[in-house]
């Protein structure tokens, strides 16, 4: 059995799959930044892919890879900053809380 | 460039309302407001009437350009977007309009309350759109000044108007918006069809008339675009129903103003922009808009045959007149189009006089409603003999401004070769008939009679300045009804081939 | 000829009126009487000296002898085009000439009269300038050099006598009638300008001269064009001759007369009797010879007025109040002339119809004039327009008496008073074009001998009532008022004797009137018949008319409401025009067009409601609307580029 | 390793210097100084701006760093288009930053808002993808604490955890687009995709997903509908200021941006992909947007909508692919910038003297504060388009220029574009309305404003009214964009 | 033809992957989620080691499962009490959730299928050395990420700026 491409990217993009339906039916701020990760990750790794299988003599991929994780890291901070910020002052990170302003 | 532009006399006519508009800025009471309205306003007449004089010198020496005074300043250059101003015979009439009209609104105005500086100041930003509008002869200024003339209605019905205001300024001004819409895609289209492949495109009406560069199909599009654009203005059906409710609704100088003068936009906009231009498609087009202004017609003079306030009746004689005036241009002759024109002028001047009747008969009894009032005749002569010579005007009598314009309308538009023409000229004929019924009917319900409201006998004539504004309409309508010559020669000079030549039509 | 006195005959009209509209509120009465008076004076004197300068001043004929059209001016007012101007002018020929002395000498007289008559009125400066209006638009209306300056005139005429015929306009009546008479006669001018735009299509041109100088040239023009079956020109005429029924009164469209009689009585006099009413006539007098050539017309024009003619006479049998009498009579009598024309053919007696016709106008405008002046005066002495309240009246008034009574037999015709020549020679007219409209027109001239009389014996015989209940009982009136109708009476006397046969004709050629003896005794005789059979039922009070009255009830009835003619008119008005065409058309235009409009604006306000939901306030369902708008628009893409 | 060519970059470069200085400024000065400090920064932004204007070297063509970074006059034309807002945005914010509420993060405000410039510095010049995600976080990442400035509003909160979390959703299905665009040319420069998903010309459906996502992305920060669900409660929450700013700055920024990458990485398929997908969503993006907006009281929701609507007229400038699309483009981002600040500048100083937000509190408005009614009719007539006003000539250009390829497809575009110009109309009208026309008994107290205030409303106003008169602005970028070769060998 | 080792390999971290990720979104208890999430990040670090991007595996696991985690447990314990069994999701949600997902899988699905090139085998590469990764990470040329590597110092500094002012009691 070969292993191509598509058995990566398969995978990958359930992953991304996971965390749109994370993101849609989880309640906790939290868990929905869990799911944001996953889908974050699932990019990664499909550059990783594309950069190993199609242009292996290149690196363009894999920076931004590397990139990304760093751009992660920095969302999912500043991220938990403001729902530590909702949790002081609202004592609940329920997203369905935070429907106040609709219409 | 400054410099260049100043020396234009026509440059004047914006510059003036401008300076008028800082001048207001600047006014601290209600006697330095209209002194710097009226100032400005004689100022404007005058230098109308001077360019009318020293226009027909230049004719008469033998001047054959189409448009005299042209001048073209760069303005977006790389559009090739420039501020162009050129006017022949229809444009100074217009203009002459316009400053009699706000001459006379300018007094009928004179205790308008609260706030008369900032009405005034809307009223002179609404006027420099229309004179700016008639001395423009680039596309895009023109539609700039379009703009300009038609938005300061909003406020001047919903701050200063009664009755419901809000909805009808509202309907108004979305109303007129729309038909700009459309307008704005007509212009622009021409803009991009107004040179053969590889030539400059350009803004300039003579240049691109000169070009006729649009091909046929093009001309299907943007003709109608064009025509319904400046005809929702000028009221055609079934685009009209603005004008009830806003005319209503409008205090009188500004119904005076919008009816005498910013519908005329509408009609001359259609002359000037989708007939001049388009000539080709004006021509296999026009039997659609024929029926529609045809309608117009005949439809407006029913509608105002049972209403009973005097504004709506007022406002679709108004729909009716209109319509004959686009109906006319349709035509593609020249004795209709002159006719079309004059009955521009005619239906300007009588309808802002009947607008200032109206704003002074409610200002004293506080209704319109035809059915609350009576025998006025006895109680104000002054007003109510000037508003049957109105009436008188509006139903055509010799004269008076309106037979002239109508006969000219019909001679012209059953001098069409074509049969559907002259039957249509026939059911618009019809209009002096329905006319004289509603006019008659207002006149025999408000004037004579016995008076209905004991109140009504304390009420005073007109006052001075009321008599001095209704006594210059008057005045210019009965010199158009007497002296049609004068201006017809004035009007028909313009139409000189330009149209006909492509149409290959007399 | 100098221009000056033409001009100065229409000048000095207009002037009064400018003069006595601006500034008469600030004249007295008396001042604004007798300048108006003395206006009109002048204006007669000018137009007596054009006329006979035109009729014995011998410029005026041809080597033939026959007479000249003279075009004294002719200023162009409005071109249309090259060929089509409206030009203001002065066309001088036999029937202007004789039409000028006509309406200055009637005008003045009404100008007399009426200083006695609106003695005291309010408004009394502004009658003086709407009757100076009037006169100035009918010499205007009769000069005309084309067809376009006679319908400028012809609407002045109609909205001058709106003015006048609302004078008293506090009067609800008079403000209805007045309404009226305009929208009728404007719809009937409607007629005229489509006729006259059909003409001048075809013909290129609005001049009379060039028009009846070579009517062949007017047929030639239509090239045989048919509209709906009939030949354009006949449309085009039968078109211009519907603006002449209007103003002249014809069935259908003379409902408006009778209601004109609100009018102060002088009016009546000179507009709905004498002179605004046969412009009809003298219209297709004008038009003669393009008629002519278009003999279907013609046709219609006779059975428009022959019918009118006995219609009329029916009516006027029936009425009480005086002046309704009178404006039937003058309808009836108009219908005469329209019907000398209508028969009026070259061939038969050289056109006798053509000349009968404005003899009769001449005569008719003479006594009927007569007449509704006395019947001012009447008005003037009972305050009523009722027959009824009157009677007796011919110890009270004698000056009145006499000239009523020549004024009635002027009318019925009796030698040798002027109606008796005009009518006979209409009756020759209708007998040689064929013998039913003898017949007819026979019938209705014994007819109008019947109410004449019946209207004199009401008036002046029948009983004598009581007129001490009256603040003053009935006397002749001042000089100003009976002068007039002295001056008319003597002019009724005599105007048969005029030799109009050499004045005025279809061809301008000099043609002899000779009576036809078995023609004017028929008419003579069946007119004493009629004058004694009202004598028996109306000399002395009785009840005979009654049981005559109840005798022929349908017909009575029917015709004591004017054959229903108004309120048919108030049907069409009021049902048809108003309830079933103005309002659903404002009803359509409120709910439809401008609900569509309103429409437009809930729609968008609909739309913005119900899409509200999108924005949920929910992070969650804004991501599924992001990634799904996403996909659905990449996959539509796709799907487009498949397809 | 070239570390010259960061000299190439003298717009970022100078932004970091401001961006370091204010730094410092607020690290290492007294607290006593501190209260000068947003004064400081809008000085000190100023002189940058100016600079930046008036330095005839910033108006270089260059490509830089292997071509991942290029600079242009057109480039430079819309930084410094930007500088001018932000600087009024700076200067409208003064008397906010200098609020008890604030004093304890004013210099982290402009820190913040300094760095999301520079991340749209970036993607206004970046020609790799890579650069430019970093440029899009930049200039998103930190907006969301900046709308999270409002520690004592609930609103503030709720607004900054919708934003981060659809940002970071939004550019996750970006970058998923991107890793497609990837795999299909094997690199992330913008010229090398271009050439190398052209070559065969074959269109494939990964390429129009991947396209679709792109547009998603961006879409998001430019508020496309159906992207811009954040769009209204995010402008409702966030300070009035931070409102301002993202609805204007980082609108325009995104906007210029979405341009280069739709022509310069996608130009190929214009007419095959995208044109359709813009198509569509411009109609959806103006009509939802004047839907919405037609039915709310609170203006800054109101305003919010109506940036959604404008953005659709933005994006009729990307639509025509042409230059004069393209100068069409930024004139209209210039202009909307002076409107939409002006109507900002107004909302702000009633807000912060009155604390009212309501359209209904605006009743009788002119009544007692005549001057700051005029101004935002003025802002209302100008986003409305009614001349003489600038508001009406960008939206006529961008028109023009988007009728220029003249297809009658564009043509309807367009028409359904000047229709729902009368929807706005309405709307924009109601705040007129209620300001010139409603009665009102307890309407908003006369007061007098803030200099601050004063000022960015007088430069608001000032550019409402001159910059549509006044032609240069518009022919000066019109040349500039008829000079570069950006769509050479298009269409 | 590739190692059994390999593709057994393979099997378990795919498996991993997918089962990590679907247990960490469906799990009611958030801290589960979190560990699962862990795996999940494990298992792709695992792939880049496997498709030989050791560095990047490296900077995975350091990065993201040793930081980003952590800040996650972190703010977990932070806000919710021990022991609290997190919301049930209702079926409405879930099916709304369902249908995105599914959507997605497959169009994207469909879109990378239907991309023949993308069944491509395993090409040689020269490993990639730390040393080539220096020297690209830091280069200005063509290829070179100098710009991004600086540019992103900025974006961080500001994320921290942003996390501190937010997180801030005041």
């Amino acid at each position: 059995m070969e292993i191509s491409m598509m058995y990566y990217l398969i995978p990958s993009l359930i992953m991304f799959c996971c965390g749109v339906y994370g993101f849609i039916t989880r309640k906790n701020m939290i868990a929905i930044l869990i799911s944001l990760e996953l889908m974050l990750n699932a990019v990664d790794i499909n550059f990783v892919v594309f950069n190993r299988f199609l242009f292996p003599g290149q690196l363009d991929g894999m920076f931004f890879t590397l990139f990304a994780i760093a751009i992660a890291a920095a969302e999912t901070a500043l991220a938990i900053a403001i729902i530590i910020n909702i949790f002081r002052s609202n004592k609940t990170i329920d997203v369905d809380d935070a429907t106040k302003m609709k219409f | 460039m400054i410099e260049e532009i100043f020396s234009n006399i026509l440059i004047y006519f914006v510059v003036i309302p401008v300076l008028m508009l800082a001048g207001l800025a600047l006014c601290k009471n209600i006697k330095q407001i209209r002194a710097v309205a009226l100032v400005g306003s004689i100022a404007l007449m005058a230098l109308s009437v001077y360019v009318l004089v020293d226009y027909l010198q230049l004719r008469a020496a033998g001047e054959t350009a189409q448009m005299l005074y042209t001048d073209s300043w760069q303005w977006f250059g790389p559009l090739n977007i420039h501020l162009a101003v050129g006017v022949d015979g229809i444009s100074i009439a217009m203009l002459l309009l316009s400053a009699i009209i706000l001459f006379t609104g300018t007094f009928a105005s004179w205790k308008i309350d609260p706030m008369p500086k900032e009405f005034f100041l809307w009223l002179i930003l609404l006027s420099t759109g229309v004179f700016g509008f008639f001395i423009s002869i680039d596309l895009f200024t023109m539609f700039m000044f379009y703009e300009v003339a038609l938005i300061p209605m909003y406020l001047l019905i919903g701050v200063w108007g009664s009755g419901k205001k809000n909805y009808s300024a509202m309907k108004l001004t979305l109303m007129l918006m729309g038909g700009s819409a459309f307008l704005m895609l007509g212009l622009i289209g021409i803009y991009y069809h107004s040179a053969p492949e590889g030539g400059q495109l350009t803004w300039n009406l003579i240049e691109i008339s000169q070009n006729n560069a649009i091909d046929r199909d093009w001309q299907y599009f943007l003709f109608p675009m064009t025509f319904v654009g400046f005809g929702v203005l000028g009221a055609m059906f079934p685009f009209h129903t603005w004008s009830p409710d806003g005319h209503a609704s409008a205090p009188t100088a500004v119904s005076m103003l919008h009816a005498g003068v910013l519908m005329k936009l509408g009609g001359y906009g259609c002359f000037r922009v989708a007939i001049y231009l388009m000539p080709e498609a004006a021509n296999d087009l026009a039997w659609i808009f024929l029926i529609l202004t045809g309608i117009s017609v005949v439809y407006g003079a029913f509608s105002a045959c049972v209403q009973t306030d005097l504004k709506y009746i007022n406002a679709y004689s108004s729909v009716s007149h209109c319509g004959l005036v686009l109906f006319a241009i349709l035509m593609l002759n020249t004795t209709a189009m002159t006719g079309a024109i004059m009955q521009m002028l005619s239906h300007g001047l009588m309808t802002a006089l009947f607008f200032a009747l109206i704003g002074m008969i409610y200002g004293r009894t506080h209704t319109r409603d035809i059915r609350e009032m009576g025998g006025l005749m006895k109680i104000m002569p002054f007003l109510a003999v000037c508003y049957v010579i109105a009436g008188m005007a509006s139903l055509g009598l010799p004269g008076l401004s309106g037979f002239v314009a109508e006969m000219t309308i019909f001679v012209g538009s059953f001098q069409h070769t074509d049969m559907f023409h002259r039957v249509f000229t026939i059911v618009a004929c019809c209009s002096i008939v329905i006319t004289a019924v509603y006019i008659l009917r207002v006149v025999g319900k408000l004037l004579f009679g016995p008076v209905q409201d004991e109140h009504h006998l304390q009420l005073t004539d007109a006052t001075w300045w009321e008599r001095f504004s209704t006594v210059s309409l008057i005045i210019c309508v009965a010199a158009i009804g007497c002296f049609p010559g004068f201006f017809s020669d004035l009007i028909s000079f313009t139409f000189s081939e330009n149209i006909f030549k492509v149409l290959g039509i007399n | 000829m100098d221009q000056t006195i033409p001009l100065l005959i229409l000048a000095l009209p207009l002037c009064m009126f400018l003069v006595l509209g601006l500034t008469g509120h600030k004249m007295s009465h008396k001042m604004a009487g007798i300048l108006g008076t003395l206006g009109m004076g002048t204006a007669l004197v000018l137009a007596y000296t054009t006329a006979f300068t035109y009729f014995f001043g011998g410029n005026f004929v041809d080597e033939a002898g026959n007479r000249l059209q003279h075009i004294v001016f002719n200023y162009d007012w409005l071109a249309f085009t090259d060929n089509l101007v409206i030009r203001l002018g002065f066309l001088l020929d036999p029937i202007s000439a004789m039409m000028l002395v006509v309406i200055t000498t009637i005008s003045f007289m009404v100008h007399l009269y009426s200083l006695g008559y609106m003695h005291g009125e309010k408004g009394f400066q502004r009658y003086y300038a709407f009757l100076s209006l009037f006169s100035f638009s009918m010499l205007g209306l009769v000069v005309a050099t084309n067809i376009f300056q006679m319908y400028i005139f012809w609407e002045l005429v109609g909205a001058s006598s709106y003015l006048l015929i609302g004078f008293y306009y506090t009067k609800p009546s008079a403000v209805s009638a007045s309404k009226k008479a305009f929208i009728v006669t404007r719809f009937a001018d409607l007629g005229f300008l489509i006729g006259i735009l059909i003409l001048s299509f075809y013909s290129n041109t609005f001049d009379f001269v060039t028009m009846t100088q070579a009517p062949g040239n007017v047929l030639a023009s239509t090239g045989g064009a048919v509209f709906m079956g009939g030949s354009v020109l006949t449309w085009a005429l039968v078109l211009i001759f519907m603006g002449g029924m209007g103003k002249s009164a014809m069935m259908p469209l003379h409902i408006w007369l009778p209601d004109a009689m609100e009018g102060p009585t002088p009016v009546s006099a000179l507009i709905h009797a004498a002179t605004m009413v046969v412009a009809g006539v003298f219209l297709v007098a004008r038009m003669f010879p393009v008629y002519l050539v278009e003999e279907v017309a013609l046709e219609i024009v006779t059975w428009v007025g022959a019918l009118t003619a006995l219609y009329a006479a029916i009516v006027a049998c029936t009425q009480v109040d005086i002046k309704r009498v009178l404006a039937f009579s003058t309808i009836s009598q108009i219908a005469f002339m329209v019907v000398s024309l209508g028969v009026a053919r070259p061939e038969l007696h050289e056109g006798v119809g053509y000349m009968a016709s404005m003899f009769h106008l001449f005569t008719h405008a003479m006594f009927k004039a007569l007449l509704f002046l006395g019947a001012g005066a009447l008005i003037h002495a009972v305050h009523s327009n009722d027959f009824t309240s009157m009677g007796g009246l011919r110890k009270h008034m004698p000056i009145t008496h006499i000239t009523f009574l020549i004024g009635c037999l002027a009318i019925a015709g009796i030698y040798p008073f002027a109606g008796f020549f005009s009518k006979d020679e209409i009756l020759v007219a209708a007998y040689s074009n064929s013998m039913m409209w003898g017949i007819w027109m026979t019938a209705v001239a014994g007819l109008t001998a019947f109410y004449m009389f019946r209207l004199y014996y009401r008036i002046f015989w029948w009983n004598n009532p009581d007129y001490s209940k009256h603040h003053h009982t009935p006397h002749d009136a001042p000089w100003t008022m009976t002068l007039p109708l002295i001056l008319l009476a003597t002019v009724s006397c005599v105007a048969g004797f005029i030799p109009f046969g050499e004045l005025v004709t279809w061809n301008r050629e000099a043609y002899e009137i000779h009576l036809n003896y078995p023609i004017a005794i028929t008419s003579v005789v069946v007119a004493l018949c009629a004058i004694g059979l009202a004598t028996i039922m109306y000399r002395k009070e009785n009840s005979l008319p009654d049981k005559v009255a109840d005798k022929v009830k349908g017909l009575w009835t029917a015709a004591y409401h004017r054959f229903y003619f108004d309120e048919l008119y108030l049907f069409i008005t009021h049902k048809i025009i108003f309830n079933l065409v103005s309002r659903p058309i404002a009803w359509f235009d409120r709910q439809i067009i401008d609900g569509t409009m309103d429409k437009f604006a809930e729609v968008t306000n609909k739309a913005s409601e119900a899409i509200k939901g999108l924005q949920s306030g929910r992070v969650q369902s804004y991501v599924l609307v992001y990634l799904l708008g996403a996909l659905l628009v990449g996959v539509v893409t796709v799907i487009c580029m498949v397809l | 390793m070239d570390y010259s060519q960061f000299l190439g970059m003298k717009q970022e470069i100078g932004l970091l210097v401001v961006f370091l200085l204010v730094f410092f400024y607020d690290t290492f000065m007294s607290k006593k100084a501190q209260n000068g400090l947003a004064t400081v920064t809008c000085g000190l932004f100023g002189l940058f701006t100016a600079y930046t204007l008036l330095c005839p070297s910033v108006m270089a063509d260059a490509t830089t760093f292997g071509g991942m970074y290029a600079t242009s006059p057109v480039i430079a034309t819309i930084k410094n288009i930007l500088n001018i807002g932000v600087f009024i945005v700076l200067v409208q914010s003064v008397k906010w930053a200098n609020s008890e509420s604030q004093t304890m993060r004013r210099g982290e405000f402009y820190e913040l808002l300094l760095v999301t410039l520079f991340g749209m510095y970036l993607m206004i010049s970046a020609r790799h993808f890579l650069l430019f995600v970093i440029g899009l976080e930049a200039a998103s990442l930190p907006l969301a604490a900046m709308v999270a400035f409002d520690k004592n509003r609930y609103e503030s909160r709720e607004a900054a955890i919708k934003y981060i979390l659809t940002a970071v959703f939004s550019s996750a299905v970006f970058m998923m687009g991107l890793s497609f665009v990837y795999g299909l040319s094997g690199s992330l420069y913008f010229n090398e995709i271009a050439s190398a998903i052209s070559v065969n010309g074959e269109v494939n459906v990964l390429l129009v997903l991947a396209v679709a996502f792109v547009i998603a992305g961006v879409g998001f920060k430019l508020s496309l509908v159906p992207f811009h669900l954040w769009t209204a409660d995010v402008y409702q929450g966030a300070p009035t200021n931070v409102t301002s700013y993202l609805s204007v700055i980082s609108k325009g920024a995104t906007a210029f941006a979405f341009l280069v990458i739709m022509v310069q990485v996608f130009g190929a398929f214009y007419s095959q992909v995208w044109e359709w997908m813009l198509y569509a969503l411009i109609i959806l993006t103006i009509t939802v947007g004047n839907l919405f907006a037609i039915r709310q009281r609170n203006m800054k929701r109101f305003l919010a909508f109506s940036s959604v609507s404008q953005a659709g007229y933005i994006m009729l400038g990307v639509i025509a692919l042409n230059a004069t699309g393209m100068a069409s483009l930024m004139y209209y981002v210039l202009v909307y910038i002076f409107s939409n600040l002006a109507a900002f500048g107004v909302l702000g100083a009633i807000e912060n003297n009155t604390g009212k937000v309501s359209m209904d509190d605006y009743n009788g408005l002119y009544k007692t504060n005549p001057r700051l009614s005029l101004a935002m009719m003025l802002a209302m007539f100008s986003l409305a388009g009614i001349p003489p006003f600038a508001g009406f000539f960008s939206k006529f250009f961008i028109f023009t220029g988007a009728l220029e390829q003249g297809s009658i497809a564009i043509y309807m575009l367009v028409l359904i574009a000047l229709i729902n110009t009368i929807i706005s109309l309405y709307y924009y009208l109601l705040v007129v309305k209620a300001m010139f026309i409603n009665d009102n008994e307890t309407p908003i107290a006369t007061f007098k404003s803030h200099w601050s205030e004063r000022l960015g409303l007088w430069i608001s106003v000032g550019g409402i009214l001159l910059l549509g008169i006044v032609s240069c602005a518009y022919n000066y970028i019109l040349e500039l964009t008829q000079s570069s070769n950006m769509f050479a060998g298009l269409l | 033809m590739e190692s059994v080792g390999s593709i057994i390999m393979y099997m378990v971290v795919v498996a991993a992957i997918i089962i990590f990720s679907v247990l960490a979104v469906t799990s009611r208890k958030i801290l589960r989620s979190a560990t699962y999430l862990l795996f999940t990040l494990f298992a792709t670090a695992a792939i880049y080691f496997q498709l030989g991007y050791e560095f990047l595996g490296a900077v995975q696991i350091a990065v993201y499962a040793g930081g980003i985690v952590v800040l996650f447990v972190f703010s977990i314990l932070l806000t919710s009490k021990p022991g609290d069994k997190s919301e049930k999701l209702t079926s409405k949600k879930k099916v709304v959730g369902l249908i995105a997902s599914v959507a997605m899988l497959l169009v994207a699905g469909y879109a990378l299928l239907s991309r023949c090139g993308f069944f491509a085998q395993l090409p040689a590469m020269e490993g990639v050395t730390m040393d080539r990764i220096g020297t690209e990470l830091l280069s200005s040329s063509h290829g070179g990420m100098l710009l991004p590597f600086e540019a992103i110092s900025v974006l961080l500094l500001a994320c921290i700026i942003g996390g501190i002012v937010v997180a801030r009691k005041r």
